[in-house]
């Protein structure tokens, strides 16, 4: 496409308005709200489609792998300067971004219609958008951290937007403890959360900032990509991988990676076209793009000699470990959103697996490709999945699935566009993005390699097995079946559940048509974007990927048809769904049997849904030695030492003071002899002190 | 070498002044306070000062001693004879007593005091009166200031009759 | 002379021991007085004996100015006390005792 | 321009009798206006005057102890320049809260004599005499206030130790006497803990100057150098200083006057305490410990890194759990004054700025936050914390503000805290790094996690007072006046303008502290 | 022989022929007119304080030195001390217009005061033992007299008897210590008691010490060192408030100039670790002053413990003298500045006692409003004493606590003083600040506005003026204690 010939040509001020068209947006919307209560709406939407046109305009140079890079003067007492980097990678992740939150945006003037605090949900949400986009172009690790925290301030201010905290608002099952703590958030709490501990992941990401600023004198990415004799000296001081993975913290506090991965669950007490935003296109993106910013950066210097398998191996890791861990869960919770939220944890954690699994392998570029490809088609289907779910809390009036349940009559374009969202969940063979870009990973880690190579690959494909089941029992609980007692009581008091108004169902309807429909041409898509990451890493990076053996052999086993997928990964995605879809079906569509029962049946499976449903008791735990117990703690000190021994520095002289003015006051009896005795003793002390 | 006129002067002295502080009456009380004040006027001449044991005898003997005496015999009869006095006090005043008399009296038996004797003929009380005049003569002049003022302020504050003049009641 | 110029010191020191003793026990404040009249009287002693053994005659008139100033606290000292004793009927010391702590 | 340094510290002394009279004529308007006019033109000239560079003016004044010289350089502009814009505006905000305050004591008053009298004076004259009551308290207010505000810059601009010190005692008896009449609770016990822990903090600095001025035989910081003072006078000097200026910045063990003063006083005077007594504190680390004793900050830069992390923590840790707003906002204040400590031990260009950057903000943060209480008071009429709720709905500009407030306090861009934590803690960094400093690192990394105590204790308090279900007997609650929501929105705007373009003040602080370090 | 030029002899004469001439002309006269024989008295004090500054300024006084072959010295020294205790003098006299009016015999308390205020001004000037001797005996016995000259009040003569047996006992004392160093030297003239004293062979050395011993208690007595403070509260409480202001400011100041002159010169020439001693009596002095006062209820009281507190403060000036150059002006600064702040804030108590006649603290409820000048007046000299910057008695005590530190170079239990000091000021704040509570912070059961005499608000506005005058500039007087100073180095010249 010549987007030169719509009179769009992409130069530095189009990628400066991409990210302050909706900050300014932000601005203007308190000023819109004054003239009239809805437009902040069509404000925020105008400026996410001028910040989407703007984004549009950068796709060329992902196509011709350029770059624009331009600087201002910020801190010049410093010598710092703020500025914007245009390459591939951002020009690909910010159309992501700025395309997707378009649809949110639209969604949400459906679905917030009426809201009394329009305004600032416009607000926030532009506010939300601008810092993502910040993030996405910034040139340097400051600027990337003023929208890095402008993201965080969004989600709690959003999170926790209906912040009168009603009963309808919360997550969780009201008066369910684990571990004796609640259960139970209310938003203001779950916002709160989001962003704490988020925090604790940016001050780690900052340490990491610092410590590289300390030794490279300098936040830019292109500065540290040019001149690597910084990071030899980290070396040397063995503060190099450190380093990384402190900034790799910020990521795992963003991307609700474990062990930070508990704030996510509780983000859902948001309006859920800010989960949509949050879990598809903004926030736990953030994470993954930070790592695609600087994974390249941290191989290149492995290229050069220096040692980051550490690195690289933790981000396997804790995106295996995250994936496994989330997707447990997400099979047993019964709120719609909240199983979205941990399918989403369980996602980024395999974005951060290939990821990391890229750095750990010869073939950097096919971890890296994998791991953005399943960036994009996450969300498409994920934003299309929240915001039918969004649209089913709408209609319905619940968060919990059981509450749902034979819905596909009464709304079928949700059922429809949710199964195509959900397949693409799912990784369903060859007609969804999302089996190829799951694929493309499953490829990925098991060409790499590595030691930890096989570990990961059978914790990915189980996780890929729950996946499916757990997306079957989502539509399966919400669709099939019968009506719920809750659905049949609404109908009871005369509410039709009807399909939403086509403000809503349109976004989530295009982004599913396009899971489908990229899904189709998927392979050419993966393509597209291997060869241009390929250019970019090796022209920005100096990394060269060597066309190995073993996409040869895939190519001798399956033709050109499936050239690059690999054949034990294919057959492992293609089973892990088989089983995961049976699973489901027998339990959720076909109705065999009551998964109730099954579950109570054996004391192994019983203890084990417990153990899921209580979150591997991790919350709980967090929440006992990160809060509750620093608060008794706190109260402790306070009542112990604060109140007692400080209060002694105020007390003890004052009663000193008191104690020693009533003895020396004693001693003044008003008798003159006994003066006078002092006085004839104090002679005698004195000429003692003097033959001192 | 200590003879014994010194001896004689001494107990006179150091004796009558305990009898003076320890007699219940105050009156006798009195009477040994002049038999000390005497004894140090018989030191005095012992030391070849017989101008300063006049000014001793006319001053203390003569005019100090006998107010005190008319002041005892103003007051009430039951307030001349000795109030017992607090045991436990009267012991520490002993105490006090004999650390002073030991404390300084060792400091002085210690030094190079002891050694101190001497055959040089005594001053001339003459000189005493050129030493008035000349060295010490603004002393003189605030001698009499003081004389003045304790001789108006004593009279000032013995005075019966201001009682009645004073108008303000306090 | 045949007595040391210790001897007379020592004499008055006594006295001036003897003196704060009646100062810091007696009750009688006409008898209080006798203590500094003893007090004053050591610090003569003293004096004239010194100016005996420098010999010099400043002690002889340092002696003289103390007897007359002497007098004249006396004097206002017995003063006081009659001031006192026609308020309060009394030369007990140890009941004037109202200023205090 | 001359004298402008003159004006602005005397102008309010001098006409601070002039504001209690016309408060005592014309009333509380009259009175905040005139104030707010003079302090605004002070402002204004001595920004004018440093915008240019260092400004100094020199007077003569005792052979003993030295010149009475004023200078507004690199170091000192950011701090007067924000003392007097947090005076200037917290003298708008207190009017509404004073006469609050005022007739509040006044009813009180009446009622304990009507139950002596029996029945009171009706309610015609009861206005009239309430009217007299109020002009005649809110002329010495003021007065008091003008006099408080010259004794803050006064100390910051000294070029003589004496002169500081006295200054630094200066600005104490107004604060005395304004917590004394018009304080909560047990406000005269309170005004004297304050005075006397200060006053002691203040002597014990005094020691120090002495020990250093006569030993260099002059007091004017110009002629002082380390090397001519003895080395163990020396250390006991840098410990005196250390000391007294720690009890005045409230460091962890000398902290316990604050959260008392603060309970007690009332709002304006915590806004200016915290906003601006405070820094004067931090002030005297950067210009008689760096800056005149360099080789004994060296010793002591350790020392005072790690103080200030336990201070931060400490007082972040007692935060969370108070439940009177005040004493909550007492020991934030007492832990951000623990972030300033941790900047002045980093000795490294960057800590230093950020640390004094980090005043600067605190003051912006923390002021607005105590305007937000003092609306509280005014419009809620409470101050616990478990009795508020929900108020952002009735409250939505207070609201907005105190959350922009935390936001500096916490330090999250685009604020100005943001801009101040991390050139300290970078500052923080480089040093560890380059003394190879465990102890530093580690310090460095409770640095760190104070930030997200400081953040656990702000946003819990956001959510405790502004969020969540609103109680019933809060549903009449209306939003401040004017008064109190301008200053506030000013002074967010700052924050944010400086978090945005920290240039404003890092192109004066920054060269400085290089020069600092640099010797 | 009378050298008729010398400051003190004229003083001596005129003043003393003045005083005399008082009760004479009272005693001729029938009708009491009490105002006549102040306004004779301040005329003469303020005639006294003029020639003095006369001859400073045209430069008539030697420049301060601690000896001189005769019996008194027209230095710098004894002209500070002469314009300090005149001041005093004038304060106490123009303070007691109010409070003698309509009491009995005024001439004799007039003229008592000019009597005493001679032998304050002849200590300082005295370079001879007997004149001091007899200078101390001409302050102190008006005084006695003084305080127990409201004869119908108890506790005035109580006050009056405890003063008498004190003062009785150490000059006493003082005539002992004299003794023993005229035994050691053969003179009484300072400069060669001194020279004496520096030339001691070993066996003599402890019969110097006990000598300087004595003149420590006896001096001590009156400027109020522990333990030979006992009598001092309760005079001070019971004696009329404007003796006690003349107590305070004035007989407790010039005890110091003859411990300056005696004890310090002594000590010196002695080579004694004496420093040491004087640093212990200093901070068990202040603390002790400064910790009784705080639980006083009474005004006067309560002031006389403070005044014991600064003895403290000042004695650390002297107790430094040898090792910091400034110690000795210091002291001499503070003993200015303590005499006014001292004086005024006990006049200001005789003023409320007048018109009042309250002295209980408790009492003084909402007196800022009824008396306004005098609260303020009250309310400055309290501060100042404190040292509350900007006011005189913060120089002062920042010269004391400095060359305390200063000190700290050569002895290094130096700082500890003036850490004391400075501990002592901050804990007096507590009680002056309770007064100031009190007066302006509480609801009086009255609160119209009394009729302040004149005279009191003059003396008043006087103190206010000087202290806060002083408190702002203080440069000229802080010269003018430094010109007074005694050249230390004389000394070395006799060793």
């Amino acid at each position: 496409m010549d987007f030169g010939s719509l009179g769009l040509s992409a130069g530095p001020l189009n990628v400066w308005m991409v990210w302050i068209l909706p900050f300014v947006g932000a601005l203007i919307i308190p000023a819109a709200a004054r003239v009239s209560k809805n437009s902040s709406g069509y404000v925020a939407v105008a400026f996410a489609l001028a910040s989407a046109v703007s984004a549009a305009t950068l796709i060329p140079l992902a196509l011709h792998n350029q770059e624009i890079h331009n600087q201002i003067p910020w801190i010049s007492s410093i010598g710092l300067k703020a500025g914007i980097l245009a390459d591939p990678l951002a020009a690909i992740m910010t159309n992501v971004v700025a395309w997707i939150s378009f649809l949110i945006f639209v969604y949400s003037l459906g679905y917030m219609k009426g809201d009394r605090d329009l305004m600032r949900f416009f607000f926030w949400m532009s506010f939300f958008i601008g810092s993502m986009q910040l993030i996405v172009l910034s040139d340097n690790f400051l600027q990337l951290f003023f929208g890095w925290e402008g993201v965080g301030l969004a989600s709690y201010a959003l999170v926790g937007f209906w912040y009168r905290d009603k009963k309808k608002d919360h997550v969780g099952t009201e008066g369910r403890t684990v571990l004796g703590l609640l259960d139970y958030y209310s938003p203001t709490q779950a916002g709160m959360k989001a962003f704490i501990m988020t925090k604790v992941g940016d001050i780690m990401m900052l340490a990491g900032m610092f410590l590289i600023f300390a030794f490279a004198g300098t936040f830019g990415f292109r500065e540290l990509a040019a001149n690597t004799s910084w990071a030899t000296a980290m070396s040397s001081q063995n503060l190099l991988i450190p380093a990384a993975i402190l900034l790799f913290g910020g990521a795992i506090g963003k991307s609700a990676q474990f062990p930070l991965n508990e704030w996510l669950l509780e983000a859902m007490t948001g309006p859920t076209s800010v989960s949509a935003l949050i879990h598809a296109a903004t926030m736990v993106k953030a994470g993954v793009f930070l790592v695609a910013r600087l994974g390249p950066l941290f191989f290149a210097l492995a290229a050069a000699g220096l040692n980051m398998d550490q690195f690289f191996e933790v981000v396997a890791w804790v995106g295996a470990i995250t994936a496994f861990l989330l997707a447990t869960q997400g099979m047993v919770h019964t709120e719609i959103k909240k199983v979205l939220a941990y399918s989403t944890g369980s996602q980024i954690g395999y974005m951060m697996m290939a990821l990391g699994i890229a750095g750990l392998s010869r073939q950097f570029v096919d971890g890296y490709t994998a791991g953005f490809f399943h960036l994009i088609s996450h969300a498409m289907f994920k934003a299309s999945l929240f915001m039918a779910a969004g649209s089913l809390l709408h209609v319905v009036g619940s968060r919990f699935m059981t509450d749902m349940g034979g819905l596909r009559r009464l709304m079928p374009k949700t059922y429809i566009f949710m199964w195509a969202a959900g397949l693409g969940l799912m990784g369903a063979p060859f007609i969804t993005t999302g089996f190829w870009s799951k694929d493309a990973i499953f490829g990925a880690v098991y060409q790499s390699g590595n030691t930890w190579a096989l570990p990961i690959f059978i914790m990915a494909v189980i996780t890929a097995v729950m996946t499916t089941f757990y997306t079957t029992r989502m539509i399966g609980m919400v669709f099939f079946g019968n009506k719920s007692k809750h659905v049949e009581h609404l109908e009871k008091d005369g509410y039709h559940v009807h399909e939403a108004s086509p403000v809503m169902w349109v976004p989530y309807g295009i982004l599913a048509a396009l899971t489908i429909g990229v899904g189709i041409l998927g392979l050419t898509f993966e393509h597209e974007i291997h060869n241009i990451f390929t250019t970019y890493l090796s022209s920005t990076f100096g990394i060269q990927s060597q066309v190995g053996a073993v996409a040869t052999e895939s190519q001798q086993l399956l033709g050109g048809f499936l050239e690059g997928v690999n054949p034990i990964a294919l057959t492992a995605s293609l089973s892990a769904f088989a089983i995961g879809f049976a699973l489901g079906y027998v339990f959720y569509i076909g109705r065999f049997a009551d998964p109730a029962k099954f579950v109570n049946s054996n004391i192994v499976f019983y203890a084990i849904h417990k153990f899921f449903l209580n979150r591997w008791y991790l919350d709980a735990l967090i929440n006992w030695t990160f809060v509750v117990g620093p608060l008794y703690l706190a109260r402790g000190i306070y009542r112990y030492f604060e109140d007692k021994v400080m209060e002694g520095f105020n007390l003890v002289p004052e009663k000193t003071m008191a104690g020693g003015a009533r003895i020396l006051q004693s001693t003044q009896t008003g008798i003159s002899q006994s003066y006078l005795y002092v006085f004839g003793a104090g002679i005698l002390i004195v000429v003692l002190l003097l033959f001192i | 070498m200590v003879d014994a006129v010194f001896l004689a002067l001494s107990v006179l002295t150091i004796g009558s002044a305990i009898v003076a502080l320890e007699i219940r009456s105050l009156i006798y009380g009195s009477i040994a306070l002049m038999l000390t004040l005497s004894g140090i006027a018989g030191f005095f001449l012992l030391l070849d000062a017989p101008f300063v044991a006049m000014f001793q005898l006319s001053v203390y003997v003569g005019s100090i001693a006998v107010l005190i005496l008319f002041t005892v015999m103003l007051v009430r009869r039951e307030l001349i004879f000795n109030k017992i006095e607090d045991k436990r006090r009267r012991y520490a005043g002993i105490g006090l007593m004999l650390a002073l008399m030991l404390g300084i009296g060792m400091i002085i038996i210690g030094s190079g005091m002891k050694s101190i004797e001497t055959n040089s003929p005594s001053v001339d009380y003459k000189k005493i009166g050129e030493d008035f005049l000349t060295y010490y003569s603004p002393a003189l002049i605030v001698m009499a200031l003081i004389l003045a003022s304790s001789v108006v302020g004593a009279l000032t504050l013995a005075r019966r009759e201001d009682m009645t003049n004073d108008q303000r009641a306090d | 002379m045949t007595n040391g110029l210790i001897d007379f010191v020592l004499v008055s020191v006594a006295l001036l021991a003897i003196g704060i003793y009646g100062l810091s026990v007696k009750r009688n404040a006409i008898r209080m007085l006798f203590g500094v009249e003893m007090i004053i009287n050591s610090a003569n002693l003293n004096l004239v004996a010194f100016a005996r053994f420098i010999p010099n005659s400043q002690g002889q008139t340092l002696a003289l100015f103390s007897i007359a100033i002497a007098a004249a606290e006396v004097a206002v000292g017995l003063a006081l006390v009659i001031v006192a004793y026609r308020m309060y009927k009394n030369i007990d010391i140890e009941d004037f005792r109202s200023l205090k702590g | 321009m001359q004298y402008v340094l003159l004006q602005a510290i005397f102008l309010p002394l001098l006409l601070s009798p002039v504001a209690y009279l016309l408060g005592k004529r014309l009333g509380p308007n009259a009175a905040t206006w005139f104030t707010f006019g003079i302090l605004a033109y002070c402002t204004a000239i001595m920004t004018l005057a440093s915008v240019s560079g260092t400004y100094e003016e020199h007077y003569p004044w005792t052979h003993q102890f030295g010149e009475f010289g004023l200078v507004l350089d690199g170091l000192a502009s950011p701090f007067a320049i924000i003392i007097y814009v947090i005076s200037t505006v917290v003298a708008l905000f207190s009017k509404p809260y004073m006469v609050a305050k005022f007739t509040a004591q006044y009813e009180e008053k009446m009622s304990a004599q009507k139950q002596v009298v029996g029945d009171g004076p009706t309610a015609m004259v009861e206005s009239s005499s309430l009217k007299t009551y109020v002009n005649s308290q809110i002329g010495i207010y003021f007065a008091l206030y003008l006099v408080m505000a010259m004794g803050m810059l006064g100390s910051v601009l000294a070029t003589n130790l004496i002169e500081f010190y006295v200054f630094f005692e200066v600005m104490l008896i107004p604060g005395f006497f304004i917590i004394a009449l018009w304080g909560y609770e047990a406000k005269r016990r309170v005004a004297l803990l304050f005075f006397f822990w200060t006053h002691v903090g203040a002597v014990i600095l005094l020691l120090g100057f002495l020990a250093i001025g006569l030993n260099v035989g002059s007091f004017n910081y110009a002629d002082i150098h380390e090397h001519a003072i003895p080395h163990r006078i020396l250390a006991l000097a840098a410990v005196g200083i250390i000391v007294g200026l720690g009890v005045k910045m409230a460091a962890f063990v000398v902290h316990i006057w604050l959260p008392h003063t603060y309970r007690a006083a009332p709002t304006p005077l915590n806004a200016l305490s915290s906003g601006a007594m405070l820094g004067v504190g931090a002030y005297g680390f950067f210009r008689l410990l760096i800056m005149l004793l360099p080789g004994e900050y060296g010793h002591f830069a350790l020392f005072l890194n790690l103080w200030g992390v336990a201070t931060m923590i400490y007082g972040g840790i007692m935060a969370l759990v108070q439940d009177d707003i005040k004493k909550f906002f007492a020991y934030s204040s007492i832990s951000q004054m623990g972030y300033v400590l941790f900047g002045i031990g980093t000795a490294s260009t960057l800590g230093l700025s950020g640390s004094e950057m980090l005043f600067v903000s605190h003051s912006l943060g923390k002021v607005i936050l105590f305007l937000m209480v003092g609306a509280i008071i005014l419009q809620v009429g409470t101050r616990s914390i478990t009795k508020m709720g929900g108020l952002a709905g009735k409250m939505p500009i207070t609201a907005t503000c105190a959350m922009i407030g935390v936001l500096t306090i916490v330090g999250i861009p685009p604020t100005s805290g943001f801009m101040a934590e991390w050139t300290m803690f970078n500052g923080a960094l480089q040093t560890a790094i380059q003394d190879g400093s465990t102890v530093r690192m580690v310090s460095f990394a409770l640095g760190l996690i104070a930030t997200v105590i400081t953040m656990a204790y702000s946003l819990w308090m956001i959510k405790r007072v502004f969020l969540g279900k609103l109680p019933e007997h809060l549903e009449k609650t209306k939003e401040a006046s004017w008064y109190v929501t301008g200053p506030m929105m000013v002074l967010a705007g700052f924050t944010i303008v400086i978090g945005i373009y920290p240039d404003i003040f890092f192109n004066k602080i920054i060269p400085f502290m290089k020069g600092l370090v640099g010797v | 022989m009378l050298d008729f030029t010398s400051t003190p002899i004229i003083l001596t004469l005129t003043l003393g022929a003045v005083g005399v001439i008082i009760p004479v002309i009272s005693a001729a006269r029938k009708e009491k007119n009490d105002s006549l024989y102040g306004g004779i008295a301040f005329a003469a004090l303020a005639a006294a304080i003029g020639f003095v500054a006369y001859q400073i300024i045209s430069k008539h006084v030697l420049p301060a030195a601690i000896f001189s072959k005769g019996v008194l010295a027209n230095d710098m020294f004894g002209s500070f001390f002469a314009i300090a205790m005149l001041i005093v003098g004038i304060m106490t006299t123009v303070g007691s217009f109010n409070y003698m009016k309509g009491r009995a015999n005024p001439a004799v308390y007039y003229s008592l005061i000019i009597l005493s205020s001679i032998g304050m001004v002849l200590i300082a000037y005295s370079t001879d033992l007997v004149m001091l001797f007899v200078a101390w005996e001409l302050m102190s016995i008006p005084t006695y007299v003084l305080a127990g000259f409201l004869k119908k009040d108890p506790t005035s003569n109580e006050a009056a008897i405890k003063y008498f047996l004190f003062g009785a006992l150490s000059s006493g004392i003082i005539i002992w210590g004299i003794s023993l160093a005229y035994g050691l030297t053969g003179s009484t003239n300072i400069e060669q008691v001194i020279a004496g004293f520096s030339h001691l062979s070993p066996d003599m050395m402890p019969l110097a010490i006990l000598a300087v011993g004595m003149f420590i208690a006896g001096f001590g007595f009156k400027i109020g060192l522990v333990p030979f403070h006992m009598w001092l509260p309760d005079t001070y409480e019971g004696a009329p408030p404007t003796i006690s202001a003349l107590l305070a400011a004035g007989t407790k100041k010039a005890g110091f100039a003859a411990a300056l002159r005696v004890i310090i010169m002594g000590a010196i020439a002695l080579n004694l670790n004496w420093s040491l001693a004087l640093a212990v009596i200093a901070v068990v002095t202040m603390t002790f002053g400064n910790l009784a006062a705080i639980r006083q209820k009474n005004l006067s009281r309560m002031l006389a413990y403070s005044s014991i507190g600064h003895a403290g403060y000042i004695l650390i000036g002297l107790s430094i003298a040898p090792f910091s150059a400034i110690g000795i002006a210091a002291a001499l600064f503070h003993i200015l500045n303590h005499a006014v702040m001292k004086a005024a804030a006990f006049i200001a108590v005789a003023g409320i006692i007048t018109t009042l006649s309250i002295s209980h603290i408790d009492k003084l409820r909402g007196l800022g409003r009824r008396m306004p000048i005098t609260s303020l007046g009250l309310v400055i000299s309290l501060l100042a004493l404190a040292g509350v910057p900007p006011l005189n008695g913060f120089w002062s005590k920042l010269m004391l606590f400095g060359s305390a530190i200063n000190a700290g170079a050569s002895v290094s239990w130096a700082p500890y003083l003036a850490v004391a000091g400075v501990l002592n000021s901050a804990l007096s704040l507590a009680y002056y600040g309770w007064i100031i509570r009190k007066m302006y912070f509480e609801e009086g059961e009255s609160e119209k506005r009394v009729k302040e005499p004149k005279s009191i608000i003059a003396v008043m506005i006087f103190s206010i003026i000087f202290m806060v005058g002083i408190g702002v500039y203080p440069d000229p007087f802080i010269q003018f204690a430094k010109s007074a100073v005694p050249a230390l180095t004389s000394l070395s010249a006799i060793h």
